[in-house]
């Protein structure tokens, strides 16, 4: 086993962790600093599978623009903070069955599937993205910018509101 | 390109109202005007691009054919009769109305793109955008109803596509690709493979939310009750006809193994059984409309569970039959609930509807027996050749059981009906329509009928298309 | 081989799961959200682990994923100004005290 | 036989007659009453026309229109009959035409009522004359729709129960009926709903037989009240206004009669036999219970009701002998009793508009009061009970033998219903008619000439009916051969 | 010519049921006039009609068309009749034509008297609408050449006769005995309908002419034979009021007096009797049907006489006396005496509706139907109705020389020839016949008459007054004067020619004509020969009756109070009438409407209650709790949601591993 696996072991294990205790802390502002030490093992995951643009990406967006968003969400409201939520033990219970089975489940299936098999080896350069980016994705391209348009009038529309109206 | 016509012309106007969007108050009196522009020019390009030869567009990742045309003529046709719906300013939108047709127009967008992708991302990324603009939309009367309504509603949907996204990225891993037209080509031989299967449930899950079916129907009734009545109808028609047209397209393309075929059955089973049994317990019109939309989804499930060319046509044509007689059901009910004052009519406030308003009481007689299945109307004949098609391939338990359904269905119809007719009004003031109304309650009154007693020329038209699919 | 393509997708099947977890179990819409984000990351993890071991152009599952991230984006954008909006007129982001639909 | 388009014409008569009507307005009562009038009349005209140009000689469909319709799934709009359609088109111009004639009273929402009825009809016309599945289908659910409204807007007691209950159960046979043609379609010879093809192209495999005919029977049998689908008739005929009464005692219940004939035994000869015997069995219990029921009502439509039910027992049995003499029976009674019923009802309807009550108890002394209404219901009742004369009796003596020589006991014992049937109508007619005026109703009067007219001409039907009952017998039988494949 | 007449006779009372239904309202008095315009066309056509055939040559004459096809091909697998057809037509034979010939001349006599005894009703347009009706029944159930068609209007009379005695519909019990007495005859009918149809798919053929005992024996089977006689015969006893159907009769004197001289004496009754003698092919191949057949005449004889001595309302005697002698009529049938039988019926109609037409007369006169009653009026003061009751109840006794004692006599004959214990049986009712004759003949003569009867009698007494209704508006006495000249004749008339009818009818069959009615019947070989045994018996029984009759009756008065107070178990019986209603009021209200309770109550709840109530609930139900899922709650619907993924997913799992161990 070389070091790059043993790393990579830790790294899904903190990876694996962060999402662990992102969904479990009773606080939600600790959810939200675990999210962002899971995605950071996201992003480095995304190292290993050689795309380091998508890793700055991760960093950039998720770490740096969602997660911030969501704990100044957090921080808005500031009795959100605070509160720690009382769980229900039967709403725990069924949440955890349906998980582990969904668990199992996709493991066995993903397990039992032959892959399209390619080779590791290609070209993944940002280049090639930008290329794809105006090739063949260019309509989702233009497409997903009219949505974050969209998501953005909406949410100040949301947010918003009452001064409107009003 | 002439035939991305549709989707440009959109932008266009979508880009108008934003510029509009920057603008002074006073231009969102202009709003209602542009959308109607907006609409019926959509509508006529649709029509006009139907004729288009079928194509690809956009390096293949962008199919135009006589299927995509059709449904985008379908979605032209719900916005316009939508943006009609809007003249008044429903509930809750004052004061946003540039946005709301602004989102109406991107939902359509979205909707059409779905009719036409080719691609995992744009079919994605299509989903997406519709998507949003409904939730949106649905949470624009910003109340704490309207607000708990918007929650769920994208919490489910973000959910739902967290699936879709699951299941995208197992059928590129399988097929090692991301273009539908190549993972047609090799669906044959990934179907033994158990993560293909999974891929398509997980992906049909996501259309099944936008179908409202089983198991994903949840969000339908709470959204339905509070979103405004426009965007209920918007819902209720185009996102549904848009929904049909992916699901179609998916089953064309992966193709449906004999498990599939059992799930899609049980989840057909379970939609038309527990969307009926709960519409009959509702009081709430809209709540009871969204309950018969989940069994019509099951019934639309049972055509397409066929798996052939005749089951596709015949749920492209019951999708638009579906269509008109919901854009039906919501015109009375809307104009029952202004006439109320209230955004949300019980199946009280129809009390004496014949009385107040017979042109409105038969429009609603109308809509409700063809969404029961009742010939000469559109939705009869829809049913007939669905069920015909399951028939087709031997499914003939679904088939009696859809229509023991509609048998069932008809207890809560004719309930509304009959409140309609019998009950005496406790407020007999007539309810006077608008003309564009009544011309509109004129069009759908001889579109159903006519679908329901001349069908030949939609049924050729539908077959045809679905012949065009792979 | 701990680096295979099956270990990458058990890892992400494990992330989704978690993720599942949380949208299921938690009260607070916010931590509801940020397993809706672990739901998504688990995919953006498929794409990019089948993008390099099954797909030949390798653009294209990164691709896909960054319009995942991006949607992503919009959508924890529309969400958190859904769930403030919530809070505004409830004064609670609990989930379950958003139960007044129903029937 | 082709040229003037007759059939389409019947059926465009009241189809006309609905557009006119729709086109009226409101207010004008009178002109609707009579554009109804005028279309019901025309069908009986048109329908006396093709009863006497009818080759009754020939067993094939005569009259044979066609026009392609759906091609893609081989729906045409077909319409050819033989002399069993002949003879229940007649059936159903008199009875609207009788029923208009009664309706004349009607004063509450006269527009939607005579729309409604128009419509019912021209479903009922429809069915009996189309060859085509997809349109019997069609035809059939348009009659159920209008009768619901008939009900539940101008009709009495627990009403809004009754017509869902008769809706729904109405479909439900319908949807059984559904499932079959669809079943049909599906099959690789057949691929189109048109029943001279499906007949001539299609051989179904026995147990196919088996499994269709009894979910057509079962589903024609709920319409024709086939025990122990009957609960919905008796309600349903209680709660429904005078002239949808008619209507459908008359007529729409025969519609499940003529479709067991026309569709399941004509198509699925094979399995008819297999479970004649069943038929039988639940013919009888129609016709016994029915009749011991109908002793136990206190209301006279609930009487009418259950009679109904016995009497659509014999249909069931004639049908069950599969014989032409059965069959004659049966096709015989389904008129006779169509005439008949239709005549109870419109008698009893004239009784509660005058008295507001149809409960035994509060009625008696009517023959002194009013004669003629009397006159008629006795007349009606006795044609009930077999009396020979009637057309009844001649149904149920061609029933009887055909029953006995196939199922002696079950022939024997249904005879019994005689004794019942008299029981009943008899008591009912005593309490009701005779004893001393009850003090419920002191001032109701008797009928005037224009409602004298229908119920005279039912009788006049019923005594033809039964004194020549050749001429009918003259019509039907070449075609009833037919029906099992003889020539 | 044959044919015209016959037409005549059939067509002329229905000519005048149509008229006197369409007579306006203004008209409505000539009703009567055209009844009796209708029933002496009608006598005087048969009239002609028998001078035209006296010399029986050309009978039997048949005048048939055919009616209804029924069947192409053998009904039954035994079967090899290719053509089933039902006609009906016109039978012209001996038998026929003097049936014919009785019914409409007595038919004649009652319009006539009719015309006195309903001069005040005011429904009598109804009524002689009816009776022409009735008279066209018959004549049609008489002519009619076919079982099927006698059946056809063995039926309407039965309806006329529902409608006759229901003629008073006011009264509950009217109603009541109309609807006891169509039901009751239903009873029989069913047997006769059932035995009319099996005759015709297994014979092919219902007409007379082809009824031939010789040709049935060869075709069938004895026990064939036996069940359609015996099926055929339950409507002979439905009809002629045989044990144990003979309840209805009666009851059925709540009708017009005249209706039941017509009706439920002379004809419809005896129409039993006549399809016996009318069939005589069918019921007499078979030995066993023919030895039930006099079990049951001698049963109902004996009850029918023993019931008629304990009677008090005078119609009652003579309807009881009227099953006691159908009864005889029956008994010579099963004794093997047709003719004797046929005689018997010819005289009995006379002397019979003379009776019932005297018993209407005083009826009419005195507002009451108690025999001591009528006497305290003072019955015995009406001579001339005195004097033809005397003379019809010598006939009943027969007594010769009147008419009863040759048929009777007949009848005793041939059962002595037959069985010695059914001689027996016959001697014994006859006894019992003069003793009930004469009962009721010394009870009128001998009682006092009551003073101021007519003021305190104004309205007869509910039990016994049936005819009375008529004339709720008159005095006894203000009747009396009011009858004009007309009226007076309509009564003398039938009156009168009845009882030179009873007198004489009996000779016919005497030596003295040459045995003329005898011959005409049954040929050339019947004769009567008077056996003087017979008919010393007979002497000796009469005047033992007669002697009982007087011991016990001389003083009417102490007589009444005496049965008034005695008990004893043979009055029990008899006044409960052999417990034949109870054993009837138990089969309807006990068993058959408990029955038809329990099947309405589970009509309602099994059937409406489970397949339609239930239902509905339980779809409800689910409905309720498809609402219930629909919780409000966010994690509710996505844990369900993804439960059923999970679900599917295991689902796809393993049905993915047997396809690819199917496709491997």
């Amino acid at each position: 086993m070389s070091l790059a696996d043993l790393v990579f072991i830790g790294i899904a294990a903190v990876t694996i962790l962060g999402a662990l205790m992102a969904v479990s802390f009773k606080n939600v502002f600790y959810n939200a600093l675990s999210l962002i030490l899971c995605l950071f093992g996201v992003a480095c995951l995304f190292i290993y599978l050689n795309s380091e643009f998508l890793a700055i990406m991760e960093v950039i967006i998720y770490i740096g623009a969602i997660a911030v968003a969501i704990i100044f969400a957090i921080m808005l409201s500031r009795p959100m903070a605070r509160e720690t939520e009382k769980l229900e033990a039967a709403k725990i219970s069924r949440s955890f069955v349906i998980a582990a089975f969904l668990f199992a489940g996709l493991c066995l299936t993903l397990h039992r599937t032959v892959w399209h098999a390619a080779s590791p080896e290609g070209d993944y350069s940002m280049r090639m993205i930008g290329k794809a980016l105006l090739g063949w994705g260019i309509l989702p391209f233009e497409a997903v910018s009219l949505v974050l348009l969209v998501a953005i009038i909406g949410a100040l529309l949301l947010a918003a509101g009452k001064e409107r109206s009003s | 390109m002439t035939a991305f016509l549709p989707e440009t012309l959109l932008l266009t106007c979508g880009i108008l109202f934003l510029c509009l969007a920057l603008g002074r108050e006073s231009a969102s009196r202009a709003a209602w005007g542009l959308g109607l522009a907006t609409a019926g020019s959509l509508l006529a390009a649709c029509v006009w691009s139907l004729g288009a030869p079928p194509e690809t567009l956009f390096f293949s990742t962008y199919r135009i054919d006589l299927f995509s045309q059709g449904f985008k003529t379908a979605l032209a046709g719900a916005l316009l009769v939508v943006v009609i719906f809007s003249r008044e300013e429903a509930s809750g939108t004052t004061g946003k109305r540039i946005e709301y047709f602004l989102f109406l127009i991107t939902a359509t967008l979205g909707m059409m793109m779905m009719t036409s992708a080719a691609d995992l991302l744009t079919l994605y990324i299509s989903l997406e955008l519709s998507s949003y603009s409904l939730y949106l939309l649905a949470s624009l009367k910003a109340d704490r109803r309207g607000a708990e309504a918007g929650a769920k509603y994208l919490l489910f949907g973000a959910a739902t596509s967290g699936l879709m996204l699951w299941g995208f990225s197992l059928l590129a891993g399988l097929s090692g690709t991301t273009s539908l037209a190549l993972i047609a080509q090799q669906a044959p031989v990934l179907a033994a493979q158990p993560s293909f299967a999974l891929a398509v449930v997980l992906v049909s899950f996501a259309f099944l939310f936008k179908l409202s079916g089983f198991p994903m129907h949840f969000w339908a009734p709470d959204v339905y009750e509070c979103a405004p009545t426009p965007v209920t109808a918007f819902i209720a028609t185009a996102s549904k006809a848009a929904a049909v047209a992916i699901l179609i397209r998916l089953f064309s393309w992966t193709g449906l193994t004999p498990a599939l075929v059992w799930v899609v059955g049980i989840l057909a089973f379970v939609s038309m059984t527990l969307g009926n049994c709960a519409a009959l317990v509702q009081r709430d019109v809209k709540r009871l409309l969204a309950y018969s939309s989940i069994a019509q989804a099951g019934y639309l499930l049972v055509g397409l569970l066929a798996g052939s060319a005749d089951g596709y046509a015949s749920a492209f044509f019951y999708a638009i039959a579906y269509l008109l007689m919901n854009a039906a059901a919501f015109l009375v009910t809307m104009e029952v609930g202004r006439a109320a004052r209230l955004d949300n009519p019980q199946v009280s406030h129809f009390d004496g509807l014949a009385e107040r308003s017979p042109f409105l009481a038969l429009i609603l007689l109308l809509s409700l027996l063809s969404l029961a299945g009742i010939p000469p109307l559109a939705g009869f004949t829809g049913k007939w050749i669905l069920f015909s098609a399951a028939m087709d391939k031997g499914h003939w338990f679904l088939v009696l059981w859809g229509v023991l359904n509609s048998v069932v269905s008809l207890f809560y119809y004719l309930t509304l009906v009959k409140h309609a007719y019998l009950e005496k009004p406790v407020d007999p003031s007539p309810i006077a329509l608008p003309a564009r109304l009544k011309l509109l309650g004129l069009l759908l009154f001889f579109a159903l009928v006519g679908m329901g007693v001349f069908p030949d020329f939609l049924i050729r038209f539908t077959q045809q298309a679905a012949g065009g699919l792979r | 081989m701990s680096q295979s393509l099956e270990s990458y997708l058990f890892l992400s099947a494990a992330l989704f799961s978690i993720g599942v977890y949380g949208l299921l179990a938690r009260r607070n819409l916010v931590a509801i959200l940020i397993s809706l984000e672990l739901i998504l990351n688990s995919a953006s993890i498929n794409f990019l682990a089948f993008n390099k071991f099954c797909l030949a152009d390798k653009a294209v599952g990164q691709v896909f994923a960054v319009f995942v991230i991006a949607l992503a984006a919009a959508e924890v954008c529309i969400g958190l100004s859904l769930i403030l909006l919530l809070y505004r007129k409830r004064g609670s982001i609990n989930v379950d005290e958003a139960g007044e639909l129903k029937g | 036989m082709s040229g003037f388009p007759i059939l389409t014409s019947i059926l465009l008569c009241p189809v006309v007659g609905l557009g006119l009507i729709l086109l009226t307005p409101r207010r004008q009562e009178t002109l609707i009453k009579w554009i109804s009038l005028v279309a019901a009349a025309a069908t009986v005209a048109l329908t006396g026309w093709l009863c006497f140009h009818f080759n009754a000689a020939d067993p094939s469909f005569q009259w044979v229109e066609n026009v392609e319709w759906v091609k893609a799934y081989g729906i045409n709009y077909s319409n050819a009959v033989d002399g069993l359609n002949v003879t229940m088109l007649l059936l159903t111009a008199i009875v609207i035409f009788c029923g208009i004639l009664v309706s004349w009273s009607v004063t509450y929402r006269v527009k939607d009522f005579f729309a409604n009825m128009l419509f019912l009809v021209s479903g009922v016309f429809g069915v009996f004359m189309t060859t085509n599945l997809f349109f019997f289908f069609l035809f059939y659910e348009v009659a159920v729709i209008p009768m619901y409204l008939l009900i539940v807007i101008w009709g009495s007691t627990n009403k809004q129960y009754a017509a869902m209950k008769l809706t729904l159960y109405l479909l439900f046979g319908s949807a059984l009926m559904f499932a079959g043609f669809l079943f049909m379609y599906s099959l690789p010879e057949a691929r189109t709903f048109d029943l001279l093809a499906i007949k001539q192209n299609v051989h179904f495999t026995l147990q196919q037989q088996n499994v269709l005919f009894l979910g057509l029977f079962l589903g024609f049998g709920v319409l024709a009240a086939c025990f122990p689908f009957h609960v919905w008739s008796p309600d349903g005929h209680v709660a429904a206004p005078t002239a949808a009464s008619m209507l459908h005692a008359g007529v729409l219940m025969k519609l499940g009669g003529f479709g067991i004939l026309r569709v399941g035994v004509y198509l699925l000869p094979d399995g008819a036999r297999t479970w004649a015997p069943l038929i039988a069995g639940l013919a009888l219990c129609n016709i016994v219970y029915g009749a011991m029921v109908a002793t136990q009502q206190r209301d006279l439509k609930y009487i009418i009701g259950f009679s109904s039910v016995s009497h659509m027992g014999i249909v069931l049995l004639g049908i069950a002998t599969l014989s032409p003499t059965g069959f004659n029976g049966a096709v015989f009674q389904m008129f006779s009793h169509g005439v008949m019923t239709a005549l109870f009802f419109a008698c009893v309807g004239f009784i509660y508009d005058g008295c507001h009550t149809r409960m035994l108890d509060e009625l008696g002394g009517l023959s002194k009061q009013a004669p003629k209404i009397s006159a008629f219901f006795i007349i009606a009742g006795l044609c009930g009970l077999g009396l020979p004369g009637m057309g009844s009796f001649v149904a149920e003596l061609l029933v009887t033998i055909a029953a006995v020589s196939r199922y002696p006991v079950i022939g024997a014992v249904s005879v019994v219903a005689l004794l019942v049937t008299a029981y009943y109508v008899l008591t009912a007619v005593q309490k009701a008619f005779y004893g001393p005026v009850n003090h419920h109703h002191h001032d109701f009067k008797d009928i005037g000439a224009l409602q004298f007219i229908p119920r005279a001409i039912l009788v006049g039907v019923l005594i033809y009916l039964g004194l020549f009952p050749q001429v009918f017998i003259g019509l039907i039988s070449a075609s009833t051969r037919a029906l099992l494949g003889g020539g | 010519m044959d044919l015209a007449l016959l037409w005549t006779i059939q067509a002329a009372p229905l000519l005048a049921f149509l008229v006197i239904q369409l007579l306006p309202g203004g008209l409505k008095k000539a009703a009567p006039l055209v009844a009796v315009g209708g029933a002496l066309a009608a006598a005087l056509s048969s009239l002609r009609l028998l001078w035209l055939h006296l010399d029986g040559g050309s009978l039997p004459a048949v005048f048939a068309v055919n009616w209804l096809d029924v069947a192409d091909a053998p009904l039954w697998a035994h079967t090899q009749i290719p053509h089933y057809s039902l006609s009906v037509g016109f039978l012209v034979d001996p038998l026929n034509l003097l049936m014919i010939t009785l019914v409409t001349v007595i038919a004649l006599f009652v319009h006539v008297f009719s015309a006195y005894y309903m001069a005040d009703d005011a429904s009598r347009a109804r009524y002689f609408g009816f009776l022409s009706f009735f008279a066209f029944s018959m004549t049609g159930l008489v002519l009619s050449s076919n079982l099927l068609q006698t059946f056809l209007f063995w039926e309407l009379v039965g309806l006329t006769s529902y409608l006759l005695i229901g003629f008073w519909y006011e009264k509950k019990s009217a109603g009541d005995a109309a609807r006891k007495a169509f039901v009751l005859n239903r009873l029989g009918d069913l047997g006769f309908y059932l035995g009319t149809i099996l005759l015709f798919i297994l014979f092919g053929s219902l007409d007379f002419v082809d009824l031939r005992a010789d040709v049935l024996r060869q075709a069938f089977a004895p026990a064939v034979l036996t069940t359609l006689g015996l099926l055929v015969f339950t409507g002979v006893m439905g009809k002629s009021a045989q044990f144990p159907f003979h309840a209805w009769l009666p009851d059925a004197m709540e009708g017009p007096t005249p209706v039941s001289a017509l009706i439920h004496s002379a004809t419809m009754v005896a129409a039993g009797v006549f399809l016996l003698a009318r069939g005589w092919g069918l019921f007499s191949a078979s030995v066993t049907t023919l030895q039930v057949i006099l079990v049951i005449g001698s049963l109902t004889a004996f009850v029918g006489a023993s019931l008629a001595t304990v009677q008090r309302d005078i119609k009652k005697i003579m309807a009881y006396s009227t099953v006691s002698q159908l009864g005889f009529m029956v008994m010579a049938m099963g004794a093997g005496a047709p003719v004797a039988g046929m005689f018997h019926l010819s005289t009995h109609a006379c002397f019979k509706s003379l009776l019932f037409l005297t018993a209407g007369a005083f009826i009419h006169h005195f507002h009451t139907n108690d025999i001591w009653e009528i006497a305290r009026g003072g019955g015995k003061k009406d001579k001339l109705a005195m004097a033809v009751l005397t003379l019809g109840l010598l006939s009943l006794c027969a007594v010769p020389p009147f008419s009863g004692f040759f048929s009777k006599d007949m009848i005793l004959e041939a059962l002595k020839e037959h069985s010695l214990f059914f001689y027996g049986v016959g001697l014994f009712v006859s006894f019992l016949t003069n003793y009930y004759s004469f009962r009721m003949l010394f009870v009128l003569l001998f009682s006092k008459e009551a003073a101021g009867r007519a003021a305190a009698k104004p309205h007869a007494p509910a039990a016994h007054g049936h005819d009375a209704h008529a004339h709720v508006a008159h005095g006894a006495s203000d009747a009396a004067h009011a009858e004009t000249g007309l009226l007076k004749f309509c009564r003398a008339l039938p009156l009168v020619s009845l009882a030179l009818l009873s007198l004489y009818v009996g000779a016919l069959g005497t030596p003295l004509f040459h045995n003329a009615l005898l011959h005409w019947l049954g040929g050339a070989e019947i004769e009567s020969h008077l056996d003087l045994s017979i008919v010393a018996v007979t002497m000796t029984l009469f005047a033992a009756g007669v002697a009982l009759a007087w011991f016990q009756f001389r003083d009417p008065e102490a007589a009444e109070k005496r049965l008034e107070s005695s008990a004893n178990p043979v009055k029990l019986l008899l006044d409960r009438k052999f417990f034949v209603d109870d054993a009837y009021v138990f089969l309807v209200k006990g068993v058959g409407l408990r029955l038809a309770a329990l099947l309405n109550w589970i009509d309602k709840k099994a059937f409406n209650g489970i397949l339609v109530d239930r239902t509905s609930y339980a779809i409800l139900g689910l409905g309720k709790l498809g609402s219930k899922l629909q919780s409000g709650q966010l994690q509710d619907y996505l844990s369900l949601a993804m439960a059923v993924g999970v679900l599917i997913l295991f689902f796809v799992i393993n049905s993915g591993g047997v396809h690819l161990a199917v496709g491997g």
